[in-house]
Protein backbone atom coordinates (compact mmCIF):
# COMPACT_ATOMS: atom_id res chain seq x y z
CA UNK A 1 0.00 0.00 0.00
CA UNK A 2 2.61 2.45 1.12
CA UNK A 3 4.69 1.49 -1.87
CA UNK A 4 1.91 2.36 -4.29
CA UNK A 5 1.53 5.75 -2.67
CA UNK A 6 5.25 6.40 -2.92
CA UNK A 7 5.27 5.27 -6.54
CA UNK A 8 2.31 7.47 -7.39
CA UNK A 9 3.86 10.43 -5.67
CA UNK A 10 7.15 10.00 -7.44
CA UNK A 11 5.38 9.61 -10.79
CA UNK A 12 3.50 12.82 -10.16
CA UNK A 13 6.61 14.73 -9.10
CA UNK A 14 8.81 13.45 -11.89
CA UNK A 15 6.28 14.00 -14.65
CA UNK A 16 5.53 17.51 -13.43
CA UNK A 17 9.25 18.17 -13.24
CA UNK A 18 9.78 16.80 -16.74
CA UNK A 19 7.02 19.03 -18.10
CA UNK A 20 8.61 22.08 -16.49
CA UNK A 21 12.00 21.03 -17.84
CA UNK A 22 10.75 20.93 -21.39
CA UNK A 23 8.84 24.20 -20.98
CA UNK A 24 11.98 25.84 -19.66
CA UNK A 25 14.08 24.39 -22.45
CA UNK A 26 11.72 25.73 -25.09
CA UNK A 27 11.71 29.05 -23.30
CA UNK A 28 15.50 29.25 -23.38
CA UNK A 29 15.37 28.75 -27.10
CA UNK A 30 12.44 31.00 -27.91
CA UNK A 31 12.68 33.99 -25.58
CA UNK A 32 13.92 37.22 -27.15
CA UNK A 33 16.80 38.36 -24.91
CA UNK A 34 19.16 37.24 -22.15
CA UNK A 35 17.02 38.33 -19.24
CA UNK A 36 13.88 36.56 -20.36
CA UNK A 37 15.93 33.49 -21.21
CA UNK A 38 17.31 33.59 -17.68
CA UNK A 39 13.75 33.46 -16.48
CA UNK A 40 13.12 30.30 -18.49
CA UNK A 41 16.40 28.73 -17.42
CA UNK A 42 15.58 29.52 -13.81
CA UNK A 43 12.47 27.35 -14.02
CA UNK A 44 14.49 24.34 -15.10
CA UNK A 45 17.23 24.98 -12.56
CA UNK A 46 15.15 25.21 -9.44
CA UNK A 47 11.55 24.15 -9.90
CA UNK A 48 12.02 21.30 -12.35
CA UNK A 49 15.23 20.02 -10.74
CA UNK A 50 13.58 20.20 -7.34
CA UNK A 51 10.52 18.29 -8.46
CA UNK A 52 12.56 15.56 -10.13
CA UNK A 53 14.89 15.19 -7.17
CA UNK A 54 11.92 14.98 -4.77
CA UNK A 55 10.41 12.35 -7.06
CA UNK A 56 13.65 10.38 -6.90
CA UNK A 57 13.66 10.70 -3.12
CA UNK A 58 10.37 8.82 -2.94
CA UNK A 59 12.09 5.98 -4.79
CA UNK A 60 15.17 6.11 -2.63
CA UNK A 61 13.30 5.79 0.65
CA UNK A 62 14.95 6.42 3.99
CA UNK A 63 18.49 5.68 2.91
CA UNK A 64 21.80 7.44 2.32
CA UNK A 65 20.68 7.90 -1.27
CA UNK A 66 17.90 10.21 -0.16
CA UNK A 67 20.26 12.11 2.10
CA UNK A 68 22.53 12.74 -0.87
CA UNK A 69 19.55 13.77 -2.98
CA UNK A 70 18.56 16.25 -0.28
CA UNK A 71 22.11 17.61 -0.30
CA UNK A 72 22.09 17.95 -4.08
CA UNK A 73 18.75 19.72 -3.90
CA UNK A 74 20.04 22.05 -1.20
CA UNK A 75 23.16 22.90 -3.16
CA UNK A 76 21.17 23.48 -6.32
CA UNK A 77 18.72 25.70 -4.49
CA UNK A 78 21.64 27.67 -3.09
CA UNK A 79 23.77 27.96 -6.17
CA UNK A 80 21.60 28.22 -9.25
CA UNK A 81 19.52 31.25 -8.25
CA UNK A 82 22.73 32.94 -7.18
CA UNK A 83 24.45 32.26 -10.46
CA UNK A 84 21.34 33.42 -12.33
CA UNK A 85 21.39 36.60 -10.28
CA UNK A 86 25.09 37.14 -10.87
CA UNK A 87 24.64 36.45 -14.56
CA UNK A 88 21.83 38.97 -14.87
CA UNK A 89 23.92 41.53 -13.03
CA UNK A 90 26.95 40.87 -15.17
CA UNK A 91 24.87 41.14 -18.34
CA UNK A 92 23.42 44.45 -17.21
CA UNK A 93 26.87 45.62 -16.19
CA UNK A 94 28.23 44.50 -19.53
CA UNK A 95 25.91 46.86 -21.36
CA UNK A 96 23.05 44.63 -22.40
CA UNK A 97 19.69 46.27 -21.87
CA UNK A 98 16.50 44.28 -21.45
CA UNK A 99 13.91 44.56 -24.20
CA UNK A 100 11.04 46.53 -22.71
CA UNK A 101 7.45 46.81 -23.86
CA UNK A 102 7.85 50.33 -25.32
CA UNK A 103 11.09 49.54 -27.13
CA UNK A 104 9.57 46.65 -29.01
CA UNK A 105 6.72 48.54 -30.63
CA UNK A 106 9.13 50.95 -32.34
CA UNK B 1 16.29 3.28 -22.70
CA UNK B 2 19.82 3.38 -21.35
CA UNK B 3 21.07 2.82 -24.90
CA UNK B 4 19.09 5.84 -26.08
CA UNK B 5 20.83 7.91 -23.43
CA UNK B 6 24.15 6.71 -24.83
CA UNK B 7 23.23 7.64 -28.37
CA UNK B 8 21.88 11.03 -27.35
CA UNK B 9 24.96 11.86 -25.30
CA UNK B 10 27.27 10.73 -28.11
CA UNK B 11 25.35 12.84 -30.62
CA UNK B 12 25.63 15.88 -28.34
CA UNK B 13 29.35 15.18 -27.99
CA UNK B 14 29.78 15.15 -31.76
CA UNK B 15 27.82 18.38 -32.19
CA UNK B 16 29.84 20.07 -29.45
CA UNK B 17 33.14 18.89 -30.91
CA UNK B 18 32.31 20.25 -34.37
CA UNK B 19 31.19 23.53 -32.86
CA UNK B 20 34.43 23.71 -30.86
CA UNK B 21 36.37 23.61 -34.09
CA UNK B 22 34.10 26.10 -35.76
CA UNK B 23 34.22 28.98 -33.28
CA UNK B 24 36.97 31.60 -33.50
CA UNK B 25 36.05 33.28 -30.25
CA UNK B 26 38.13 31.42 -27.69
CA UNK B 27 35.77 32.31 -24.89
CA UNK B 28 32.94 30.46 -26.61
CA UNK B 29 35.36 27.59 -27.10
CA UNK B 30 36.07 27.43 -23.37
CA UNK B 31 32.35 27.38 -22.65
CA UNK B 32 31.78 24.60 -25.15
CA UNK B 33 34.73 22.65 -23.75
CA UNK B 34 33.03 22.84 -20.38
CA UNK B 35 29.87 21.38 -21.94
CA UNK B 36 32.01 18.73 -23.60
CA UNK B 37 33.48 17.53 -20.35
CA UNK B 38 30.09 17.56 -18.65
CA UNK B 39 28.83 15.31 -21.43
CA UNK B 40 31.79 12.97 -21.29
CA UNK B 41 31.35 12.63 -17.55
CA UNK B 42 27.74 11.59 -18.11
CA UNK B 43 29.04 9.05 -20.60
CA UNK B 44 31.57 7.71 -18.08
CA UNK B 45 28.77 7.24 -15.57
CA UNK B 46 26.92 5.22 -18.18
CA UNK B 47 30.06 3.12 -18.72
CA UNK B 48 30.21 2.47 -14.95
CA UNK B 49 33.58 4.20 -14.73
CA UNK B 50 32.50 6.10 -11.67
CA UNK B 51 35.93 7.20 -10.51
CA UNK B 52 36.79 8.51 -13.97
CA UNK B 53 33.49 10.38 -14.09
CA UNK B 54 34.32 11.84 -10.71
CA UNK B 55 37.67 13.07 -11.94
CA UNK B 56 36.17 14.46 -15.11
CA UNK B 57 33.55 16.27 -13.04
CA UNK B 58 36.08 17.83 -10.74
CA UNK B 59 38.89 18.53 -13.20
CA UNK B 60 37.36 18.86 -16.65
CA UNK B 61 34.31 20.90 -15.86
CA UNK B 62 35.61 22.91 -12.94
CA UNK B 63 39.30 23.54 -12.59
CA UNK B 64 40.32 23.37 -16.23
CA UNK B 65 37.61 25.87 -17.21
CA UNK B 66 38.94 28.23 -14.57
CA UNK B 67 42.56 27.76 -15.62
CA UNK B 68 41.69 28.23 -19.29
CA UNK B 69 39.90 31.45 -18.41
CA UNK B 70 42.99 32.50 -16.51
CA UNK B 71 45.12 31.99 -19.58
CA UNK B 72 42.56 33.74 -21.80
CA UNK B 73 42.87 36.75 -19.52
CA UNK B 74 46.58 36.71 -20.32
CA UNK B 75 46.52 36.14 -24.05
CA UNK B 76 43.20 37.61 -25.17
CA UNK B 77 40.29 35.68 -26.55
CA UNK B 78 40.63 36.04 -30.28
CA UNK B 79 41.95 33.17 -32.33
CA UNK B 80 44.09 34.03 -35.34
CA UNK B 81 43.10 32.65 -38.67
CA UNK B 82 45.48 29.84 -39.57
CA UNK B 83 48.03 30.83 -42.21
CA UNK B 84 48.11 27.48 -43.94
CA UNK B 85 45.27 25.76 -45.68
CA UNK B 86 43.82 23.02 -43.52
CA UNK B 87 43.78 20.49 -46.36
CA UNK B 88 46.88 18.48 -45.43
CA UNK B 89 46.14 18.24 -41.69
CA UNK B 90 42.57 17.29 -42.55
CA UNK B 91 43.87 14.56 -44.84
CA UNK B 92 46.21 13.21 -42.16
CA UNK B 93 43.49 13.24 -39.55
CA UNK B 94 40.99 11.61 -41.89
CA UNK B 95 43.41 8.82 -42.80
CA UNK B 96 44.37 8.22 -39.18
CA UNK B 97 40.74 8.24 -38.12
CA UNK B 98 39.78 5.83 -40.86
CA UNK B 99 42.60 3.50 -39.83
CA UNK B 100 41.48 3.61 -36.21
CA UNK B 101 37.89 2.89 -37.15
CA UNK B 102 39.07 0.05 -39.36
CA UNK B 103 40.96 -1.25 -36.34
CA UNK B 104 37.84 -1.31 -34.21
CA UNK B 105 36.18 -3.69 -36.68
CA UNK B 106 38.38 -6.52 -35.44
CA UNK B 107 37.79 -5.76 -31.78
CA UNK B 108 35.75 -8.20 -29.71
CA UNK B 109 32.22 -7.08 -28.82
CA UNK B 110 32.12 -4.45 -26.11
CA UNK B 111 31.57 -5.68 -22.58
CA UNK B 112 31.70 -9.43 -23.15
CA UNK B 113 33.07 -11.34 -20.19
CA UNK B 114 35.62 -13.41 -22.12
CA UNK B 115 37.29 -10.49 -23.88
CA UNK B 116 41.10 -10.46 -23.69
CA UNK B 117 41.03 -7.35 -21.48
CA UNK B 118 39.17 -9.22 -18.80
CA UNK B 119 41.49 -12.23 -18.93
CA UNK B 120 44.80 -10.62 -18.00
CA UNK B 121 45.17 -9.20 -14.49
CA UNK B 122 41.63 -7.96 -13.83
CA UNK B 123 40.30 -11.28 -12.44
CA UNK B 124 43.24 -11.51 -10.07
CA UNK B 125 42.64 -7.98 -8.77
CA UNK B 126 38.96 -8.61 -8.33
CA UNK B 127 39.42 -11.94 -6.57
CA UNK B 128 42.34 -10.97 -4.39
CA UNK B 129 41.23 -7.53 -3.27
CA UNK B 130 38.62 -8.62 -0.69
CA UNK B 131 41.00 -10.92 1.17
CA UNK B 132 44.39 -9.28 0.69
CA UNK B 133 43.53 -5.59 0.81
CA UNK B 134 39.97 -5.59 2.09
CA UNK B 135 38.96 -2.32 0.48
CA UNK B 136 35.43 -2.21 -0.97
CA UNK B 137 36.38 0.05 -3.88
CA UNK B 138 38.59 -2.07 -6.13
CA UNK B 139 39.60 0.97 -8.15
CA UNK B 140 41.24 2.51 -5.11
CA UNK B 141 43.00 -0.78 -4.35
CA UNK B 142 44.34 -1.02 -7.90
CA UNK B 143 45.42 2.62 -8.06
CA UNK B 144 47.04 2.89 -4.68
CA UNK B 145 48.32 -0.61 -4.04
CA UNK B 146 48.65 -2.85 -7.09
CA UNK B 147 49.64 0.04 -9.31
CA UNK B 148 51.34 2.13 -6.68
CA UNK B 149 54.32 2.84 -8.92
CA UNK B 150 52.09 4.29 -11.64
CA UNK B 151 50.33 6.53 -9.17
CA UNK B 152 53.67 7.67 -7.82
CA UNK B 153 54.67 8.57 -11.34
CA UNK B 154 51.48 10.57 -11.75
CA UNK B 155 52.15 12.47 -8.56
CA UNK B 156 55.65 13.26 -9.78
CA UNK B 157 54.20 14.47 -13.09
CA UNK B 158 51.81 16.82 -11.30
CA UNK B 159 54.64 17.97 -9.06
CA UNK B 160 56.77 18.70 -12.12
CA UNK B 161 53.90 20.63 -13.71
CA UNK B 162 53.69 22.85 -10.67
CA UNK B 163 57.45 23.41 -10.64
CA UNK B 164 57.31 24.33 -14.31
CA UNK B 165 54.47 26.80 -13.88
CA UNK B 166 56.04 28.38 -10.81
CA UNK B 167 59.38 28.74 -12.58
CA UNK B 168 57.93 30.11 -15.82
CA UNK B 169 55.19 32.38 -14.54
CA UNK B 170 56.14 32.83 -10.92
CA UNK B 171 53.70 33.35 -8.10
CA UNK B 172 53.46 37.02 -7.23
CA UNK B 173 52.18 38.56 -4.10
CA UNK B 174 49.69 41.30 -4.96
CA UNK B 175 50.86 43.37 -1.98
CA UNK B 176 54.46 43.40 -3.07
CA UNK B 177 53.77 45.53 -6.11
CA UNK B 178 52.40 48.68 -4.64
CA UNK B 179 54.82 50.80 -6.59
CA UNK B 180 53.94 49.17 -9.90
CA UNK B 181 50.28 49.76 -9.24
CA UNK B 182 50.73 53.46 -8.60
CA UNK B 183 51.68 54.18 -12.20
CA UNK B 184 49.13 51.83 -13.66
CA UNK B 185 45.62 52.26 -12.41
CA UNK B 186 43.53 49.14 -12.07
CA UNK B 187 43.67 45.93 -14.04
CA UNK B 188 43.91 46.16 -17.79
CA UNK B 189 41.28 44.32 -19.66
CA UNK B 190 42.20 41.51 -21.98
CA UNK B 191 45.75 41.61 -20.65
CA UNK B 192 47.94 42.39 -23.61
CA UNK B 193 51.31 41.15 -22.45
CA UNK B 194 53.94 43.82 -22.81
CA UNK B 195 56.97 42.53 -24.65
CA UNK C 1 33.51 40.73 -6.52
CA UNK C 2 32.85 41.81 -2.97
CA UNK C 3 30.16 44.23 -4.06
CA UNK C 4 27.98 41.32 -5.13
CA UNK C 5 26.31 40.97 -1.77
CA UNK C 6 24.26 37.86 -2.61
CA UNK C 7 27.20 36.15 -4.24
CA UNK C 8 29.51 36.91 -1.36
CA UNK C 9 27.14 35.63 1.30
CA UNK C 10 26.35 32.41 -0.54
CA UNK C 11 29.99 31.77 -1.41
CA UNK C 12 30.99 32.26 2.21
CA UNK C 13 28.36 29.72 3.21
CA UNK C 14 29.49 27.27 0.56
CA UNK C 15 33.26 27.28 1.19
CA UNK C 16 32.91 25.28 4.39
CA UNK C 17 30.70 22.52 2.99
CA UNK C 18 32.95 22.18 -0.07
CA UNK C 19 36.01 21.66 2.15
CA UNK C 20 34.05 19.15 4.21
CA UNK C 21 32.93 17.32 1.11
CA UNK C 22 36.52 17.19 -0.13
CA UNK C 23 37.56 15.54 3.11
CA UNK C 24 34.71 13.08 2.73
CA UNK C 25 35.88 12.22 -0.77
CA UNK C 26 39.45 11.88 0.46
CA UNK C 27 38.79 9.50 3.32
CA UNK C 28 35.78 7.73 1.85
CA UNK C 29 37.70 6.80 -1.29
CA UNK C 30 38.20 3.27 0.02
CA UNK C 31 34.45 2.70 0.11
CA UNK C 32 32.98 4.68 -2.73
CA UNK C 33 34.06 6.65 -5.76
CA UNK C 34 36.76 9.19 -5.15
CA UNK C 35 40.23 9.35 -3.73
CA UNK C 36 43.16 11.65 -3.31
CA UNK C 37 43.14 13.17 -6.77
CA UNK C 38 39.48 14.16 -6.78
CA UNK C 39 39.60 15.31 -3.18
CA UNK C 40 42.61 17.51 -3.89
CA UNK C 41 40.86 19.14 -6.80
CA UNK C 42 37.69 19.79 -4.80
CA UNK C 43 39.70 21.16 -1.89
CA UNK C 44 41.48 23.49 -4.31
CA UNK C 45 38.14 24.49 -5.82
CA UNK C 46 37.01 25.78 -2.43
CA UNK C 47 40.07 28.03 -2.20
CA UNK C 48 39.61 29.16 -5.78
CA UNK C 49 36.00 30.10 -5.01
CA UNK C 50 37.26 32.11 -2.06
CA UNK C 51 39.85 33.80 -4.25
CA UNK C 52 37.26 34.63 -6.89
CA UNK C 53 35.04 36.34 -4.38
CA UNK C 54 37.55 37.99 -2.06
CA UNK C 55 40.52 38.46 -4.33
CA UNK C 56 43.93 36.87 -4.45
CA UNK C 57 45.28 39.06 -1.70
CA UNK C 58 42.85 37.85 0.95
CA UNK C 59 43.33 34.26 -0.13
CA UNK C 60 47.08 34.50 0.17
CA UNK C 61 46.59 35.72 3.68
CA UNK C 62 44.64 32.53 4.40
CA UNK C 63 46.94 30.26 2.44
CA UNK C 64 50.36 31.88 2.07
CA UNK C 65 52.60 30.99 -0.84
CA UNK C 66 55.30 29.43 1.29
CA UNK C 67 52.76 27.00 2.78
CA UNK C 68 51.68 26.14 -0.73
CA UNK C 69 55.23 25.52 -1.92
CA UNK C 70 55.83 23.37 1.13
CA UNK C 71 52.67 21.36 0.45
CA UNK C 72 53.61 20.69 -3.18
CA UNK C 73 56.74 18.91 -2.03
CA UNK C 74 55.18 17.46 1.10
CA UNK C 75 52.60 15.38 -0.76
CA UNK C 76 55.11 13.83 -3.13
CA UNK C 77 57.52 13.25 -0.23
CA UNK C 78 54.78 11.56 1.79
CA UNK C 79 54.12 9.17 -1.09
CA UNK C 80 57.76 8.34 -1.61
CA UNK C 81 58.32 8.27 2.14
CA UNK C 82 55.70 5.54 2.50
CA UNK C 83 57.60 3.63 -0.17
CA UNK C 84 60.86 3.95 1.75
CA UNK C 85 59.15 3.10 5.03
CA UNK C 86 58.06 -0.17 3.46
CA UNK C 87 61.62 -0.72 2.34
CA UNK C 88 63.01 -0.06 5.82
CA UNK C 89 60.43 -2.32 7.47
CA UNK C 90 61.59 -5.22 5.38
CA UNK C 91 59.28 -5.22 2.39
CA UNK C 92 59.67 -4.08 -1.18
CA UNK C 93 59.28 -0.46 -2.25
CA UNK C 94 55.58 0.47 -1.85
CA UNK C 95 54.79 -2.99 -0.49
CA UNK C 96 52.33 -1.95 2.19
CA UNK C 97 52.13 -5.42 3.73
CA UNK C 98 55.23 -4.57 5.73
CA UNK C 99 53.73 -1.46 7.31
CA UNK C 100 51.81 -3.25 10.07
CA UNK C 101 51.87 -6.66 11.71
CA UNK C 102 48.76 -7.69 9.83
CA UNK C 103 49.20 -7.36 6.03
CA UNK C 104 45.61 -6.21 5.56
CA UNK C 105 46.06 -3.46 8.13
CA UNK C 106 49.31 -2.52 6.45
CA UNK C 107 47.51 -2.22 3.12
CA UNK C 108 44.84 -0.02 4.72
CA UNK C 109 47.42 2.25 6.29
CA UNK C 110 49.48 2.42 3.13
CA UNK C 111 46.53 3.28 0.91
CA UNK C 112 45.36 5.94 3.35
CA UNK C 113 48.77 7.62 3.53
CA UNK C 114 49.43 7.39 -0.16
CA UNK C 115 46.04 8.86 -1.04
CA UNK C 116 46.69 11.63 1.45
CA UNK C 117 49.97 12.37 -0.29
CA UNK C 118 48.25 12.48 -3.67
CA UNK C 119 45.56 14.74 -2.26
CA UNK C 120 47.99 17.21 -0.73
CA UNK C 121 50.07 17.47 -3.88
CA UNK C 122 47.12 17.84 -6.22
CA UNK C 123 45.48 20.43 -4.00
CA UNK C 124 48.57 22.58 -3.66
CA UNK C 125 49.52 22.25 -7.32
CA UNK C 126 46.05 23.35 -8.47
CA UNK C 127 46.07 26.35 -6.15
CA UNK C 128 49.65 27.23 -7.14
CA UNK C 129 48.77 27.21 -10.83
CA UNK C 130 45.72 29.33 -10.10
CA UNK C 131 47.83 31.77 -8.11
CA UNK C 132 50.37 31.97 -10.90
CA UNK C 133 47.76 32.64 -13.58
CA UNK C 134 45.52 34.95 -11.60
CA UNK C 135 48.36 36.87 -10.00
CA UNK C 136 49.89 37.69 -13.35
CA UNK C 137 46.73 38.90 -15.01
CA UNK C 138 45.95 42.57 -14.94
CA UNK C 139 49.26 43.86 -13.66
CA UNK C 140 51.35 43.11 -16.75
CA UNK D 1 9.05 6.97 -14.93
CA UNK D 2 12.83 7.35 -14.94
CA UNK D 3 12.67 6.92 -18.69
CA UNK D 4 10.32 9.86 -19.00
CA UNK D 5 12.56 11.96 -16.78
CA UNK D 6 15.69 10.99 -18.73
CA UNK D 7 13.98 11.79 -22.04
CA UNK D 8 12.89 15.20 -20.80
CA UNK D 9 16.35 15.97 -19.46
CA UNK D 10 18.01 14.93 -22.70
CA UNK D 11 15.59 17.07 -24.69
CA UNK D 12 16.33 20.05 -22.49
CA UNK D 13 20.07 19.40 -22.81
CA UNK D 14 19.69 19.45 -26.57
CA UNK D 15 17.81 22.74 -26.45
CA UNK D 16 20.50 24.19 -24.20
CA UNK D 17 23.21 23.11 -26.65
CA UNK D 18 21.32 24.82 -29.45
CA UNK D 19 21.20 27.97 -27.36
CA UNK D 20 24.92 27.69 -26.62
CA UNK D 21 25.64 27.41 -30.34
CA UNK D 22 23.29 30.19 -31.42
CA UNK D 23 23.65 32.48 -28.42
CA UNK D 24 24.14 35.93 -29.90
CA UNK D 25 25.81 37.33 -26.79
CA UNK D 26 28.36 35.65 -24.55
CA UNK D 27 25.91 35.80 -21.68
CA UNK D 28 23.60 33.50 -23.61
CA UNK D 29 26.38 30.97 -23.80
CA UNK D 30 27.12 31.24 -20.09
CA UNK D 31 23.43 30.81 -19.43
CA UNK D 32 23.33 27.70 -21.60
CA UNK D 33 26.41 26.22 -19.92
CA UNK D 34 25.01 26.88 -16.47
CA UNK D 35 21.72 25.26 -17.41
CA UNK D 36 23.59 22.39 -19.00
CA UNK D 37 25.48 21.82 -15.77
CA UNK D 38 22.37 21.47 -13.67
CA UNK D 39 20.85 19.18 -16.29
CA UNK D 40 23.96 17.01 -16.07
CA UNK D 41 23.50 16.78 -12.32
CA UNK D 42 19.96 15.63 -12.93
CA UNK D 43 20.81 13.13 -15.64
CA UNK D 44 23.50 11.53 -13.50
CA UNK D 45 21.05 11.22 -10.61
CA UNK D 46 18.37 9.76 -12.86
CA UNK D 47 20.83 7.43 -14.60
CA UNK D 48 21.72 5.95 -11.23
CA UNK D 49 18.08 5.05 -10.67
CA UNK D 50 17.56 3.96 -14.25
CA UNK D 51 20.32 1.37 -14.00
CA UNK D 52 19.19 0.39 -10.52
CA UNK D 53 22.34 1.48 -8.69
CA UNK D 54 21.71 4.86 -7.12
CA UNK D 55 24.92 4.83 -5.08
CA UNK D 56 26.88 7.18 -7.24
CA UNK D 57 25.19 10.43 -6.38
CA UNK D 58 28.51 11.80 -5.12
CA UNK D 59 29.31 12.74 -8.69
CA UNK D 60 26.10 14.69 -9.04
CA UNK D 61 26.96 16.41 -5.78
CA UNK D 62 30.40 17.38 -7.08
CA UNK D 63 28.80 18.77 -10.20
CA UNK D 64 26.36 20.89 -8.27
CA UNK D 65 29.30 22.48 -6.45
CA UNK D 66 31.85 22.73 -9.25
CA UNK D 67 29.41 24.14 -11.76
CA UNK D 68 28.73 27.07 -9.47
CA UNK D 69 32.42 27.85 -9.14
CA UNK D 70 32.85 27.68 -12.91
CA UNK D 71 30.04 30.13 -13.54
CA UNK D 72 31.37 32.52 -10.92
CA UNK D 73 34.81 32.36 -12.53
CA UNK D 74 33.33 33.16 -15.94
CA UNK D 75 31.40 36.11 -14.60
CA UNK D 76 34.43 37.44 -12.76
CA UNK D 77 36.47 37.12 -15.93
CA UNK D 78 33.92 39.27 -17.68
CA UNK D 79 33.53 41.88 -15.07
CA UNK D 80 37.19 42.37 -14.17
CA UNK D 81 39.16 40.85 -17.03
CA UNK D 82 41.15 38.90 -14.46
CA UNK D 83 40.53 36.18 -11.94
CA UNK D 84 42.60 37.51 -9.08
CA UNK D 85 41.18 40.98 -8.61
CA UNK D 86 40.28 41.77 -5.04
CA UNK D 87 38.73 44.38 -2.87
CA UNK D 88 41.27 47.08 -3.50
CA UNK D 89 40.91 47.09 -7.26
CA UNK D 90 37.20 46.59 -7.72
CA UNK D 91 35.67 48.98 -10.16
CA UNK D 92 32.83 51.11 -9.07
CA UNK D 93 29.81 48.96 -9.90
CA UNK D 94 27.39 51.85 -9.95
CA UNK D 95 29.20 53.79 -12.62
Amino acid sequence: MIEQIADGASWAFIVTGAVFLVIGGIGVLRMPDVFTRLHAAGITDTLASGLILVGLMFQGGWTLVSVKLVLILLFLLFTSPVSSHALARAALHGGIRPILADSRGK
Amino acid sequence: MAAIVDYAVLAFLAVTAVALLHFRNLFAVVMLASIYSLLSAALFVRLDAVDVAFTEAAVGAGISTILMLGSLALVGSKEERPRHTPIIPLLVVAVTGAALIYGTLDMPPFGRADNPVHQHVAPRYIQETPEKIDVPNVVTAVLASYRGYDTMGEVIVIFTAAIGVVLLLGIRQPRGEKESRSNEKGPTRGGKASE
Amino acid sequence: MTHHLVLRVVANILVGPILLFALYVQFHGDYGPGGGFQAGVIFAAAFILYALIHGLEMTQRVLPIWVLKLCIALGALLFIGVGYACLLLGGNFLDYNALAHDPVHGQHLGILLVELGVGITVFSVMVAIFYAFAGRTGTD
Amino acid sequence: MFTAAAAAILLTMGLAIVRALLGPTLYDRILAVNMFGTKTVLIIAVLGFLTGRPDFLDIALVYALINFIGVIAVLKFFEYGSLGAGRSDSRDPTS
